[in-house]
């Protein structure tokens, strides 16, 4: 499986934030983007998850399901975290689950919710989480369906080290078993596989 | 016969008119008034050395700065 | 079908729990009701003939003051974003939402509209044609209503706005409805052309708020 | 000169440039041709003088639901081909129509006062016709409280065509519902009704208007496209990076 | 008093780029006035009696639609922590921002008002009553939606709780407005009495919105 | 200057966060709380912030001035940014040193501005700033009116590296000015003074 990212050019407010960008990014290797504050990390996740428009170039996945297009292979983790605070942990992940339609073979609510510690605050209500546990709550939804593309924008802001640890665990396995991975971060983060690809060497603007 | 003998609604039949001619009187000042400020705000902005793009790589070579351009300088 | 379930009963749950929606376009709905007749006087036989219009005018002026947060919350919290990349077709999501959003605040206005038509002296006949008007009318309320919540969902604190965009394209099945429920004393006839019309634009309305909502909703992900 | 010019905003300028003059002259020509034939047109048996009112009402009646119509198809190409163009060209369109829309309520309402004894009545054109007026504010509004045009663009797009429906009601209003206003007496299956003294100089007025619409629609787009120029040109300025900024470091 | 300008300014500001403003809140004012007659018919005489109630239930209605964001915002993007860190009372808080919502939304509804009466048909001293009682009663609609959107913020499934406590409270308003605004034809005495109390309802909503309402917020903050 | 806290037991949502917990926190020097996810550290500064109820205990700063009460004393920098996307980013800042009152010395608007590198931007709406740069934004708001405790919650998430060494030297200037700062973090950071409070070494919860 590879995504291919083919001249693409992004304007956003009708500004140009991503100039004729290339890339690919393979199958077991995580593609770590770095770069300063504003140089277009998040534009180019959200434009990979089909969430902004792109002006022009290709974005394509190939090895993929042929059926699905490219956002509905993908898992966006940003910075906001779709959690709504009135309903209880696991009535949050659930909801995603059936939305996202449960795969055979992915984690079952509860077991996502003890993968990223969360088990023991099932029945709370979200409103009640800390910041690290509402990103961590968050992350639950990538576990209870499967998706081939994890698209993490900032994944560790929040998290406490153990958590962290846990985070590249889960991205490490999801690699392991043919994912494929696209962070955006500041912090190195110690995934077993990575190749990085860093904005500001390209865009001038 | 008198074309300007309008009877006994003259009043109506000219204020329709007026209301006609004041509107588009104003309609024609706004899109006037508005020109006029939208190019001097462009002629404000390429005094200042902001140009386009395409400008800049089509119609002229980067090299050539004129004097008083201040690109790149804050 | 299981997406679309599970979202109906978060959205069921959500108007619930945190709601006030459901209430507030109630407690609205009476207060338009009972205010109109302190201004009309105590005219029963006058009261009895604006009867089915005030009714009307209530449940469109109560949907318009729910229907801002229809989507608001679900952008804030990034969870529109997650709803878009969804394998459910757009115009689904935004179908079910509608619908769960009527069933917690346009059906407890049709339930209790037969209550206040009583008040307003209107006579059986009437408050029954009145209420089935509402039935089919308040979702096509919701649904063109939802256009308006879509297009201002990206600027914080739309109402206004949105019940400005919304309110020309609502005037006809206003006018539809009036007419079939305040015709009904002359006859059967009376009632029918105008209902089967308010039945399609009804219908309509199910089609152009699903999509046109989806459409300004595509566009405001960005 | 191609279609494909044509769409590109700098060459539309140009063109833009080229056109008005003789537009303007031609405008000023048909006003005049029609002013005169207005001025020579006898009085209605039943209307009296008041009839010259007709003039100016109908053809910005007509124009009120033209301008709308172009406004929809301008829509569809920013929603579909997402050309540039097609958004000037709705977003100049709204204020022109809004005025010719304020315009046909106005002399209507003038004309109301001698015909029906009241300026105003809750009939099922005039409020439809004050209804589209709503819309274009709403258009307007909608324009100018989304910052980005192009996000804007297509909001106002959307909601353009949703109301859309509202012409066929404006333009049967007086067929489904029986009213005090006029019904259609010049575009209609049989032939217009009106007499040929009459209709010549209502059709040399509407012609009229139309090129005023023409001119002024063209201006107004090129306005447009200067303005978002000037806004483009802003906004690189303030991203210019500056001494010490993140860029450099 | 610094404080307090840029605070002003600020919502004053905030109101008119997102809200759209004066021209919003009239717009919005004249659709309601529009959409009544399709429903209630043409009657011009029946228009002008309850042209008041209307008038006033379209100024209920656009403050209710504005009114609920009026701490939500600030709340959502953390703005409400850092005002209640601020040096300045939270009354006083409350109160300019209460203000500033005023002026940017009631304010221009008063002042359209009598176009869109004339609209209704109604006779130059009804009209002059009603703007009177608009002036004096949309603050007091204000002040006191200003407790239901303080109590929303507060109380996370709060929005039914603030609904219950809100609506009725507006009710005495809207029916002194009312009852003011109709009630001229019949002597200056007809008019005097609801006005007066009017004018009390006001005042006592200015203290005790603002009160309550820093009060609902304090208890927000957690 | 000091902060004095004292046995202050803290609930939240009915559940026991903070169980009458003493340290003091001294001007010059920064204290570090750290801790998992969930322990408490937003929730001890927002106590001290005055945002959050305190069950008992007490909170005292001596030294400071007398007329001013505790939360009035500090700057909280927090998860939310309190900005307004439809102001300007100069307006943002401009608002809150006008609401905070200009204190002689502070740096003006433009100065903080350019301090935290956003000068450049100062007429651009806030809508358009990226995750850093609308963290950099909320953090002008510490420069333009001055407040002797600082409370920062996870101050460098979302910042680059750049941004992160700016801040650092903010927050260096401050203490050298006998300021006090408070700040909850993941991250280990380069003060030049601190001392640590590990949370998780007091609350078993
Ligand atoms: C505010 C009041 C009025 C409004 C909003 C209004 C609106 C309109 C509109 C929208 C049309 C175009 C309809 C179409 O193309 O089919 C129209 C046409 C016309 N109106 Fe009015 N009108 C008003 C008052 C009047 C009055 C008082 C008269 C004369 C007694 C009048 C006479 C006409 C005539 C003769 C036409 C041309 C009909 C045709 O040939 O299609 N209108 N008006
Ligand atoms: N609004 C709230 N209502 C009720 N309980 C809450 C609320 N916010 C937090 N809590 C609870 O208080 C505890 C401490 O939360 P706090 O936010 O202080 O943690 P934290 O140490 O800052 O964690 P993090 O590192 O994730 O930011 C958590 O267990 C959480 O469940
Ligand atoms: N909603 C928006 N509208 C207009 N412009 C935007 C918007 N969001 C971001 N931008 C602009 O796009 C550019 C890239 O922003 P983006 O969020 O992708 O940066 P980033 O690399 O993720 O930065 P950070 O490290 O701060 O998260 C920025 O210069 C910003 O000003
Ligand atoms: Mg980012
Ligand atoms: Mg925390």
């Amino acid at each position: 499986m590879q995504l291919t990212v083919d001249y693409v050019t992004i304007e956003r407010g009708g500004r140009l934030v991503i100039d004729s960008l290339s890339f690919r990014a393979k199958a077991g290797v995580a593609l770590v983007i770095t770069g300063p504050n504003g140089i277009g990390k998040s534009t180019l996740l959200r434009a990979i998850a089909g969430l902004v428009h792109v002006a022009s170039g290709t974005l394509r996945l190939d090895g993929g399901e042929p059926e699905r297009t490219l956002p509905e292979s993908c898992h966006y983790f940003g910075h906001l975290d779709g959690l709504k605070s009135a309903l209880s942990v696991q009535e949050n992940v659930a909801f995603w689950q059936a939305f996202y339609g449960a795969t055979a073979g992915q984690a079952s609510v509860l077991d996502a919710l003890n993968q990223v510690s969360l088990d023991h605050l099932a029945d709370l209500p979200a409103a009640y989480l800390s910041a690290g546990q509402r990103r961590r709550l968050s992350l639950a939804r990538l576990l209870v369906s499967h998706r081939p593309v994890w698209l993490l924008d900032e994944p560790t802001s929040a998290l406490d080290a153990a958590s962290e640890a846990r985070l590249v665990d889960l991205v490490n396995a999801h690699l392991a078993q043919g994912g494929l991975v696209i962070a955006a971060t500041h912090a190195p983060l110690a995934f077993h596989t990575l190749e990085t690809l860093d904005l500001s060497n390209r865009v001038s603007a | 016969m008198n074309v300007l003998d309008l009877g006994a609604h003259a009043g109506f039949i000219i204020a329709s008119y007026a209301i006609f001619v004041l509107v588009v009187a104003g309609l024609i000042a706004w899109i006037w008034l508005d020109g006029i400020a939208q190019r001097r705000a462009l002629a404000a902005l390429e005094a200042r050395g902001i140009r386009r793009r395409s400008d800049v790589t089509t119609s002229e070579p980067v090299a050539k700065i004129e004097p008083g351009d201040v690109r790149g300088v804050r | 079908m299981k997406p679309l379930i599970a979202l109906f009963a978060r959205e069921w749950r959500l108007s619930i729990r945190v709601g006030g929606g459901a209430l507030m376009g109630a407690l609205f709905f009476l207060i338009v009701v009972t205010v109109i007749p302190f201004g009309v006087g105590p005219d029963l036989a006058l009261l009895a003939r604006i009867g089915p219009a005030i009714l009307w005018i209530g449940a469109l002026l109560s949907t318009l003051l729910t229907l801002d947060r229809l989507f608001q919350g679900d952008r804030d919290d990034g969870a529109l974003d997650l709803l878009l990349m969804g394998d459910t077709a757009l115009e689904l999501v935004v179908f079910i939402k509608c619908l769960a959003h009527w069933s917690a605040t346009g059906l407890p206005l049709v339930i209790v509209a037969p209550c206040l038509a009583l008040f307003m002296n209107m006579d059986p006949q009437a408050i029954l044609a009145t209420v089935l008007t509402l039935l089919v009318g308040t979702p096509a309320l919701t649904f063109l209503g939802s256009i308006g919540a879509a297009l201002t969902v990206s600027l914080r604190r739309g109402g206004v706005l949105s019940a400005i965009l919304i309110l020309p394209l609502t005037i006809p099945v206003l006018i539809f409805g009036v007419s079939a429920a305040s015709s009904l004393l002359s006859g059967p006839a009376g009632f029918m052309t105008p209902f089967l019309i308010l039945c399609g634009l009804a219908l309509f309305s199910l089609v152009v708020g699903s999509v046109a909502s989806a459409q300004a909703l595509r566009l405001a992900a960005e | 000169m191609a279609l494909v010019d044509f769409a590109n905003p700098t060459r539309f300028v140009a063109l833009t440039a080229r056109v008005t003059p003789w537009l303007i002259a031609l405008t000023i020509a048909l006003f005049a041709v029609g002013l005169y034939g207005t001025a020579l047109a006898p009085d209605d048996y039943q209307q009296g003088a008041t009839v010259k009112i007709m003039f100016i009402h109908v053809p910005c009646a007509w124009l009120s639901m033209f301008v709308y119509a172009t406004m929809a198809i301008s829509s569809l190409g920013t929603l579909v081909w997402r050309h540039p163009l097609a958004d000037v060209a709705a977003r100049a369109g709204a204020p022109l129509g809004a005025a010719f829309t304020f315009v046909c309520l106005a002399t209507g309402s003038l004309w109301g006062k001698p015909m029906w004894g009241t300026y105003w009545v809750w009939d099922a054109r005039l409020t439809s016709e004050l209804v589209l007026l709503i819309m274009y504010l709403g258009l307007i509004a909608l324009w100018q409280t989304i910052e980005d045009p192009l996000k804007a663009a297509r909001a106002v797009a959307v909601l353009t065509l949703v109301g859309v429906i509202n012409l066929p009601i404006i333009k049967f209003s007086v067929d489904w519902w029986n009213t005090l206003h006029q019904p259609a007496a010049v575009f209609r299956m049989d032939g217009p009704t009106i007499d040929p003294s009459m209709l010549w100089p209502l059709l040399v007025m509407a012609l009229a208007a139309t090129c005023l619409f023409l001119t002024l629609h063209l201006l107004a787009m090129r306005n447009e496209i200067l303005r978002r120029r000037v806004r483009t040109l802003r906004l690189m300025e303030a991203a210019r990076p500056g001494v010490g900024s993140e860029r450099s470091a």
